[in-house]
C-alpha cells in the first residue's frame, strides 16, 4: 500500500515537472535546442569569425578538434580539476574504510582458474592497456580522453585480479603515481599563472587543429588524468577485493 | 520523447529511495536517479539532424549544425562524480555489514 | 596574489600528502595557516581561470562578502584542525581537500563549478563523519546529500536550457534582461533551493543531521556544525540574494517552510534530554533563521548571525564532545556538574550559550536586536513574533541545560581540558564579549558588504 | 514519425521498464544486473543523442566499473555470511 502511494506520488511529481517544462516558453523544446542563444556557440566556433578547418587552422583559441574535450580540459578545466579531486578523495575514503586493517589478504573467488584463462587474460591485458593508452592520447581528437582511458587501464588490472586468485598489484606504487600525477596537474595550472597570467592557462602553442601533437597542454593534462584515474581506480578495486586476514 | 523518459527515470529512482529499506537497493536507486539526470542533461542539447560535436576532415565549425557540446562536458563530470559517490557508498555498506551483520536499515539500531 | 591560491595550494598539498604519512599533518597545519595569511594580500577582484572571457571560462569572485566568509571559514577550520590533528592524523589529506572545497564554494562564480565543489565538500564531510563510527548515519548523510546535489544540478540544467549560460553573473544578467515571467522560474529555483536546503540543514530536508551530530566527536561536531554550516549558509545566502530573489507565491512557500523549521527545531530541542541533541536542534533552527534573513534581504545581519553562531557552536560542540569522550554518554544527567571543577570552561560555555540565546552583553544580542528591528521595518511582524516565541523557548532549555551543567548534588565530574582548548575558548569568549559590548564597528559596517549586482553593473554597463 | 523518433520511443519504454525492475527487484544480485543493463541502455541513448564522449565514458565507468564494484561488495558480504 505504502509502495503504491509512493509510486503514484513520485510519478505525479514527474508529470508535474514535465508539464511545467512544457508550458515554459523560454525552455527549448526537445530536439530544437537553440545554440545561438547559448555559450556553446562560442565553444563550437572557438571564438573566431573564420571557419575552423580540420588540419588547416593554426593556433585557434582552443586547440582540440573534439569540442567536448576543448570544453572539458580547456574552457572549463577547473571543473576537471574538481572532478579529479572527487575521484581522489573517494578513493582515499575507500582505502580509509576498507584498507585500514593491518593484515590483509586477497579475497578468494571460489573457483580454480585454468591455464587458458590465466594465459588468455595476460594476453588481453596488453590489448586493453593499449586501447586505454590510445583513448587517452587521442582524447583531443576523437571521443575518449583521460577518464575512460584511465578506467580502461584499471579494468585491465581488474581482469588480472579476476583471472588469478593470488594476484595483488603493488598498491604502494599506485599511491606514488596518483600523488605525483595529481600534483603535476596542479603544478601545470600554477605554471600557467607564472608563465602567463591565469591559472590553468594553456601556455603552449595550440598548433594545427587535428594534429596529434597539438592543442598545447591538453594532451599532457589528459595523460596525467589517465594515469591518476587508472591508479586510483586500481587502488579502489584492490581495496574491494581484499579482506581482513581471518583469525 | 526521451527527455520525458529521463525525468520519469529520475522519479523512479526517487521512488526507489523512498520505498527501499535495503542499503544496496538504495545505492541502486541512487544510480538510477543519476542515470536519469545524465540523460536529461544530454537531451537539453540535442538538435534534430545535428552531428556529434567533433571537427573532422569533412566537418568544419560552420558547415554543419552540431548538438550542444556543453551538456556533454557537464555529464562527463557528473558521471565521474557519480562513480566516486557510489564507490564510497559501497565501502560504507561493507562497513555497515561488518558492524551490524545486516543490510536492512530497519534491523539496525543505531542510537 | 590571486585568490586561486586558496584552492590550488590545499589541493596541491593534498595530492602531495598521500606520498608521506608523516608530513601530511604538518602540511595540513601549514596550509591552514598560510591560507589565512595569504588572504590578507589578495585584492578584491574577478579572477578568470584559463584566461577566457567571462561567460565562457570559469571565474572566481573575491568581494568583501567572500572575504568575510573566507576569514571566518579558514580561521575556524584552522582552530578545529589544530585541536584534532594529533588524534585524527589519518584524515589529514581529506581535511586538506575539504579546505580547498569550502574555499571553492565561497569563491566560485560559476554555478556548475559550485556543484562540483559542493560534491567534493560533501564527500569530505561524509568521510569526516566516518570517525563517529556510526556507518549507518554516514550512509544516510551520503544518500541524502547526493540526492540534494542532484536536485540542485537538475534545477541548474533547466536554467541552462532557458538562458544558455552557467556563469552566475551572466545568468543574473540574462534573467534581468530577458524579461521572463517569474512563473517559469519557480520550478528551477525551487529545485535548487531544496537541493541546497538539504545541505544547509533546513528542517523539512534535514533527516541526516540527527544521526550525524548526535554521535559527533571533537572533529566531526565542530566541523559539521560550525565550519561547514557557516560556509554553506554564506554560499546559500549569496545565491538567495543575487540569483533566486524570491517573490510571489514561491516567497510565501519558502517563508512558511523556514518559519516551520525554526519552530519545530526549538520544540524538538525543548523536548530533548541529551546535550548534543539540544545543540543540534538549536543549530537547525538557527540555520533556518539565517536563511530567513537572507530571503528577506537583511544581508548584513544574516552574515553576522552566521559569524556569531559559528563561534558559539564551535565552543558548545567542543566542550560537550570533549566531555562525552570521557563520560561515554551525553545525557544531561550524566554530565551534571561538568563545570564545577572547570570554571573557565564553564564561563566559555555559558557565554556562548547566552550569545546564541541573544542576551545583552553578547554579540548575539546585537545581531538579534538589529535583525528583528529590520524585519519589523520590513513589515514581517508575524515572523518577528514567531522568532521571539522561539527565542523564549530556546532561553528556557538553554538555562535548564546550564543549571544542570553547573550544579550537581551527588557526584563530581573531573574532566581535564588541555591547554589548546582553553586558549581557543578564551579567544572566542573574548570575541563574543568584545563585539557584544563594543558594537559600533558592526553598526558602521552596515551595507559595506557589496554584492554581485554592482559587479554585473561594472561588467555589462561599464 | 521518423526513424530516430521511433528508436527513441522504444528506448524510452525499455529504459523505464528496466529502471522499474532495478528498483523493485527483491534479489540484490538481479537488481544490480538490471542496473548494469540500464546503464548499457543509457549508453545507447547517449549514442542516439549524438554524445559519443559520454557514451564511451558511461560504458567504461558506469556499466563496467560500477557493476564490478557492486558485485564485489555482494560477494564479500556473501562470504562473510557463510562464515
Amino acid at each position: 500500500m505504502k509502495k503504491i502511494l509512493g509510486f503514484i506520488l513520485t510519478i505525479g511529481l514527474g508529470l508535474l515537472i514535465i508539464f511545467a517544462l512544457d508550458s515554459n516558453s523560454s525552455f527549448d523544446d526537445f530536439g530544437f535546442a537553440n545554440l545561438s542563444n547559448r555559450v556553446s556557440s562560442h565553444y563550437i566556433t572557438k571564438g573566431s569569425n573564420v571557419d575552423i578547418i580540420f588540419g588547416e587552422t593554426v593556433n585557434p583559441e582552443s586547440g582540440p578538434a573534439n569540442i567536448v574535450t576543448s570544453i572539458v580540459v580547456d574552457y572549463r578545466s577547473f571543473d576537471t580539476l574538481g572532478e579529479v579531486t572527487v575521484l581522489f578523495i573517494s578513493a582515499l575514503g575507500v582505502s580509509l574504510l576498507l584498507g585500514s586493517a593491518v593484515t590483509q589478504k586477497r579475497m578468494s573467488l571460489d573457483f580454480k582458474p585454468n591455464f587458458m584463462l590465466r594465459v588468455g587474460s595476460r594476453a588481453l591485458f596488453g590489448i586493453i592497456i593499449m586501447t586505454g593508452v590510445y583513448v587517452t592520447l587521442h582524447g583531443h581528437l576523437t571521443p575518449g580522453g583521460g577518464f575512460p582511458g584511465g578506467t580502461m587501464i584499471a579494468s585491465a588490472m581488474l581482469l588480472l585480479y579476476l583471472a588469478d586468485d593470488q594476484f595483488r598489484a603493488k598498491i604502494k606504487g599506485f599511491k606514488i603515481l596518483e600523488g605525483v600525477a595529481g600534483s603535476l596537474f596542479v603544478i601545470i595550472g600554477l605554471l600557467g599563472l607564472v608563465v602567463g597570467t591565469y591559472f590553468l592557462q594553456n601556455f603552449l602553442p595550440n598548433g594545427t587543429v587535428g594534429d596529434l601533437f597539438s592543442s598545447g597542454i591538453i594532451p599532457i593534462v589528459y595523460i596525467l588524468i589517465g594515469l591518476k584515474v587508472g591508479s586510483e581506480i586500481s587502488g579502489v578495486i584492490d581495496n574491494f577485493l581484499t579482506e581482513e586476514e581471518a583469525q | 520523447m526521451i527527455q520525458y523518459a529521463a525525468i520519469l527515470l529520475m522519479m523512479i529512482g526517487l521512488y526507489g529511495l523512498l520505498t527501499n529499506r535495503n542499503v544496496i537497493k538504495i545505492i541502486v536507486s541512487l544510480n538510477v536517479l543519476e542515470i536519469g539526470l545524465n540523460i536529461f542533461i544530454i537531451s537539453i542539447g540535442f538538435v534534430y539532424d545535428g552531428i556529434a560535436p567533433i571537427l573532422t576532415s569533412t566537418n568544419n565549425s560552420s558547415a554543419l549544425i552540431f548538438v550542444d557540446p556543453l551538456p556533454q562536458a557537464l555529464v562527463l563530470t557528473a558521471i565521474v562524480i557519480g562513480v566516486g559517490t557510489t564507490a564510497l557508498g559501497l565501502a560504507i555498506v561493507k562497513s555497515i555489514y561488518s558492524k551490524y551483520k545486516t543490510l536492512e536499515i530497519d534491523e539496525v539500531e543505531e542510537q | 596574489m590571486s585568490a586561486i591560491l586558496l584552492i590550488a595550494i590545499p589541493l596541491l598539498a593534498a595530492f602531495l600528502s598521500i606520498l608521506s604519512k608523516k608530513v601530511a599533518p604538518i602540511l595540513l597545519l601549514l596550509v591552514g595557516a598560510a591560507n589565512i595569511i595569504l588572504l590578507m594580500f589578495m585584492p578584491s577582484e574577478v579572477i578568470n581561470i584559463g584566461g577566457f572571457a567571462l561567460p565562457f571560462g570559469i571565474n572566481l569572485f573575491l568581494d568583501s562578502y567572500a572575504r568575510i566568509a573566507l576569514y571566518l571559514v579558514n580561521g575556524l577550520f584552522f582552530i578545529v584542525t589544530l585541536l584534532n590533528v594529533v588524534e585524527y592524523k589519518k584524515l589529514s589529506s581529506i581535511l586538506l581537500v575539504a579546505l580547498a572545497a569550502l574555499n571553492g564554494l565561497l569563491l566560485t562564480g560559476d554555478l556548475f563549478n559550485l556543484f562540483v565543489f559542493l560534491e567534493i565538500a560533501g564527500i569530505a564531510a561524509y568521510l569526516i563523519t566516518t570517525t563517529n563510527k556510526k556507518p549507518l548515519s554516514t550512509f544516510n548523510y551520503l544518500v541524502i546529500g547526493t540526492v540534494g546535489s542532484s536536485l540542485y544540478l537538475f534545477g541548474l540544467i533547466i536554467l541552462y536550457g532557458m538562458f544558455g549560460t552557467l556563469n552566475m553573473m551572466d545568468m543574473i544578467h540574462e534573467i534581468q534582461t530577458a524579461g521572463v515571467a517569474y512563473g517559469s522560474l519557480i520550478l528551477p529555483f525551487f529545485l535548487m533551493f531544496i537541493g541546497l536546503g538539504i545541505e544547509a540543514k533546513l528542517l523539512p530536508f534535514n533527516a541526516w543531521v540527527k544521526g550525524i551530530l548526535k554521535h559527533s566527536n571533537t572533529l566531526s561536531g565542530p566541523m559539521i556544525a560550525s565550519v561547514y554550516a557557516a560556509a554553506i549558509s554564506l554560499m546559500f545566502g549569496r545565491l538567495i540574494h543575487n540569483l533566486f530573489a524570491f517573490e510571489g507565491k514561491l516567497l510565501t512557500v519558502v517563508l512558511i517552510l523556514l518559519v516551520a523549521g525554526v519552530i519545530l527545531g526549538e520544540a524538538m530541542a525543548f523536548q530533548s534530554k541529551k546535550a548534543r541533541e539540544i545543540l543540534l536542534f538549536s543549530s537547525i533552527s538557527q540555520a533556518c533563521i539565517t536563511v530567513l534573513l537572507f530571503v528577506n534581504g537583511i544581508i548584513v545581519w544574516a552574515v553576522y548571525l552566521v559569524i556569531a553562531n559559528a563561534l558559539s557552536k564551535l565552543v558548545l560542540y567542543l566542550v560537550i564532545n570533549r566531555a562525552t569522550k570521557e563520560t561515554k554518554s551525553d545525557d544531561v544527567d550524566d554530565l551534571q556538574g561538568l563545570f564545577a571543577n572547570n570554571i573557565l570552561i564553564g564561563i566559555a560555555f555559558t557565554v556562548a550559550a547566552l550569545s546564541v540565546m541573544g542576551l545583552p552583553l553578547f554579540v548575539g544580542f546585537v545581531v538579534k536586536l538589529n535583525y528583528l528591528t529590520q524585519l519589523a521595518v520590513a513589515g514581517q511582524l508575524a515572523i518577528v513574533g514567531l522568532i521571539l516565541v522561539a527565542s523564549l523557548v530556546e532561553g528556557i532549555y538553554f538555562v535548564k541545560l546550564l543549571i544542570k551543567l553547573w550544579y550537581s548534588k551527588d557526584k563530581e565530574l573531573n574532566i581535564k581540558f588541555d591547554l589548546p582548548y582553553k586558549a581557543v575558548f578564551a579567544v572566542i569568549t573574548f570575541l563574543i564579549l568584545l563585539f557584544g559590548i563594543y558594537a559600533s564597528p558592526l553598526d558602521s559596517l552596515d551595507n559595506d558588504i557589496d554584492s554581485i549586482q554592482d559587479q554585473i553593473g561594472v561588467i555589462y554597463h561599464g | 514519425m521518423t526513424t530516430i523518433d521511433s528508436i527513441m520511443l522504444v528506448l524510452s519504454v525499455l529504459l523505464l521498464i528496466i529502471a522499474f525492475l532495478a528498483v523493485s527487484e527483491k534479489k540484490l544480485i538481479k537488481s544490480v544486473i538490471f542496473l548494469s543493463a540500464l546503464s548499457m541502455l543509457s549508453v545507447v541513448a547517449f549514442v542516439v543523442l549524438k554524445a559519443p564522449d559520454v557514451a564511451l565514458t558511461e560504458a567504461v565507468i558506469g556499466s563496467g566499473l560500477v557493476t564490478a564494484l557492486f558485485v564485489f561488495t555482494l560477494l564479500s558480504i556473501k562470504k562473510e555470511e557463510a562464515k
